[in-house]
């Protein structure tokens, strides 16, 4: 349940959004979780669900996936990353900083990595609807 | 798309009352011997003490402490670990003694998101070992946690106290409070820096001598404690205590 | 949009015969000291040097040298001034004394940028004084400059060598060449990293004691050549010249 | 004339690229050369002409100029650089390594120089047209 320090800062970022859009109800907020970190949706969902609040109460969270695309800087190589080849302690420590990908994953070509991750890194805010 | 981690951190570290970061420009002039004697000295002084280190392609604070079979606790985020009276966070949780390839813009996302996640609680001090050079660790910690303030390290060495010079010219240009200098691997003969120091406008904090016994006491924090740097870094850690925030 | 720097790069390193990155994990341990006395001493041996700073938020292969009031001439490219013999490249030419505050995907095109447009001519060495860690600048060179040998400087420290120890595991992983490993700073009593060495199938290149009498010859080439650093490393020097390439 | 060498990569790229696509002359390369690095097309235009060879022969130079924009990383802040600013060493220091802009230049709202080059900064390879 890290996810819940995740789940805290959507809340506070989308505060922070609605505010500034002067919306006096959220109604809808979508999230994006990249597959790299494995970030479960019912895990962010409930961990949502407990904190949200005021402005927030009536909000409805769509929360979608996005394959995590990989690139190698030296050959060029781009793949789709496969969390399921992992074992359980790699998946885990990428689960909590993506960034130690590095450590574990390499370029199935080349074997360097030293790869970009170009997208379906971690979480992202992607749009939030709301009322005035 | 907006990245949400960044509304939090404030909030994240709002428990800490003073986060000092341990810098140099240059590398090996003694940051990590510092940032974890010092931790280690205001723990045993009463204060609730956290240890970050934030070099992530060369950590050496987990060596220094022989912190060994520990892990952070999944808890509405991510507890560290006590090692020896220190809320004690590091990426070799997640690497062990393997390699971590970052490039900036990977140091930047690993330390926001440790950031984001870390859970602190209340502390009195939060001490951040800092990585060499001026790129994407210390331009982070400026943007992120505007209190910050830094501790400068430098040996007597020419080579050490320019760059340390040209980090200092950075962070007075940024308005980021300096705690003061210390002087680290002192030799008896070695011109020192105590003038230099002071034309900078800054506080000389002391110099810690130069002490073959501390490669013994590597991974055995007892006796580090007790060699002539352990002794010295008392005396320093009273100083950080009393330091006001000030902006040079 | 393609950049079209990166497709030049080999062409504009061709007439270099070697090139030597001279490297470490961890800072502080002499990576610019060894770099500079090693590439002025091949020079003085009678080959054609060139000397690149690649360190570029905490440049120091200037200030060992002396370097003042030379700057490259713009001429098909850049030509690198003559300093102490030595064809030299640095960013200082561009910052002096001012901070570069560099993330590390600047420090990566500044790099590109320098390989684009440096004409180094004909060089029998290239030696590159390289920034502490894993980072960007390590791993362009991999990247760009297929051909490049390692030149590992390390202290007896256990800090220092657990941080070596990880990116010679990246070097061999990535099947880049090592010379052999260089221990700087090595005092009397303290115990060596010969076996290690060995135990990682690596060269050991020799010890270069601590000697104090280094940091008055900074700034002083001639001086410097005769402290017991610049005699040891032109032990080493021998050592490097007789290597083959060869992957670790 | 440092363009020289800029120039130099422009044709050696090109020329991979015409060779991927199998072109037996090249008719039209388009260039972006952005504000930041100042290079100047007639320049950068003559030494194309220059060294053009073989299948560039009758090859036709677009060179199109990028406005350089900045953006800060403290404050957010987003401005279009003015090189007409900078006295000339400091000009010519960023007309060689564009990232020393980071030394000279500072966000004009919270003077951070840690600021992104969104774009403008240097030279790019845009188009190829030619016959195969
Ligand atoms: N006062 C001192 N006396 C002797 N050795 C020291 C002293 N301070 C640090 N060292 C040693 O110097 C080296 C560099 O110290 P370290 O803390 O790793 O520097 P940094 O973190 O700045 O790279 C290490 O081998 C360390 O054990
Ligand atoms: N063999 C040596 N004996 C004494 N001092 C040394 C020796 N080698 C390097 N130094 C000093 O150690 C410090 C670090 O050296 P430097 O070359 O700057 O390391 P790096 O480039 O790895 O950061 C400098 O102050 C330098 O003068
Ligand atoms: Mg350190
Ligand atoms: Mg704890
Ligand atoms: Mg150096
Ligand atoms: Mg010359
Ligand atoms: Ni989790
Ligand atoms: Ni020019
Ligand atoms: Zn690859
Ligand atoms: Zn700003």
């Amino acid at each position: 349940m890290h996810e819940w320090a995740l789940a805290e800062a959507i809340l506070t970022s989308a505060k922070q959004i609605a505010e500034q859009e002067k919306l006096k109800e959220v109604t809808e907020v979508t999230i994006k979780v990249g597959e790299l970190q494995q970030v479960e949706p019912p895990i962010l969902r409930f961990a949502l669900s407990q904190m949200k609040s005021d402005i927030f109460k009536s909000a409805k969270f769509r929360i979608l996936k996005a394959k995590s695309t990989l690139k190698c800087r030296v050959c060029g190589t781009a793949w789709q990353f496969n969390f399921k080849k992992l074992d359980k302690a790699t998946a885990e420590a990428i689960h909590f900083v993506p960034e130690v990908a590095h450590t574990y994953i390499k370029c199935p070509k080349c074997g360097s990595p030293d790869f970009e991750i170009v997208c379906g890194r971690g979480v992202w805010l992607q749009d939030i609807k709301g009322a005035k | 798309m907006v990245d949400p981690r960044i509304s939090v951190i404030s909030h994240r570290l709002s428990g800490i009352s003073r986060i000092i970061a341990v810098s140099s420009g240059k590398g090996g002039v003694g940051k990590s011997m510092v940032a974890t004697t010092l931790a280690l000295t205001l723990a045993k002084s009463g204060y609730r003490v956290g240890l970050f280190d934030i070099d992530f392609t060369s950590p050496s604070t987990h060596i220094i402490l022989g912190a060994q079979n520990v892990q952070p606790k999944e808890e509405k985020g991510l507890v560290p670990p006590t090692v020896h009276g220190l809320e004690y966070m590091s990426l070799i949780y997640f690497v062990g003694d393997n390699p971590a390839p970052l490039r900036g813009a990977d140091v930047s996302n690993a330390l926001i998101e440790l950031l984001t996640v870390t859970q602190w609680g209340t502390l009195d001090f939060l001490v951040i070992d800092m990585p060499p050079g001026i790129g994407d660790a210390i331009l982070d910690l400026v943007r992120l946690i505007k209190r910050i303030e830094f501790l400068i390290v430098t040996t007597p060495s020419l080579l050490a106290f320019e760059t340390v010079k040209k980090q200092v010219a950075l962070l007075c240009e940024l308005k980021m409070p300096i705690i003061g200098v210390v002087e680290n691997m002192k030799m008896d003969k070695a011109k020192g820096i105590t003038g230099e120091t002071g034309k900078l406008g800054l506080v000389y904090l002391g110099e810690i001598p130069f002490d073959p016994q501390v490669e013994d006491a590597i991974g055995d924090v007892a006796k580090l404690l007790n060699t002539a740097v352990g002794k010295k870094i008392r005396q320093i850690a009273d100083s950080v205590i009393l330091a006001k925030k000030r902006a040079p």
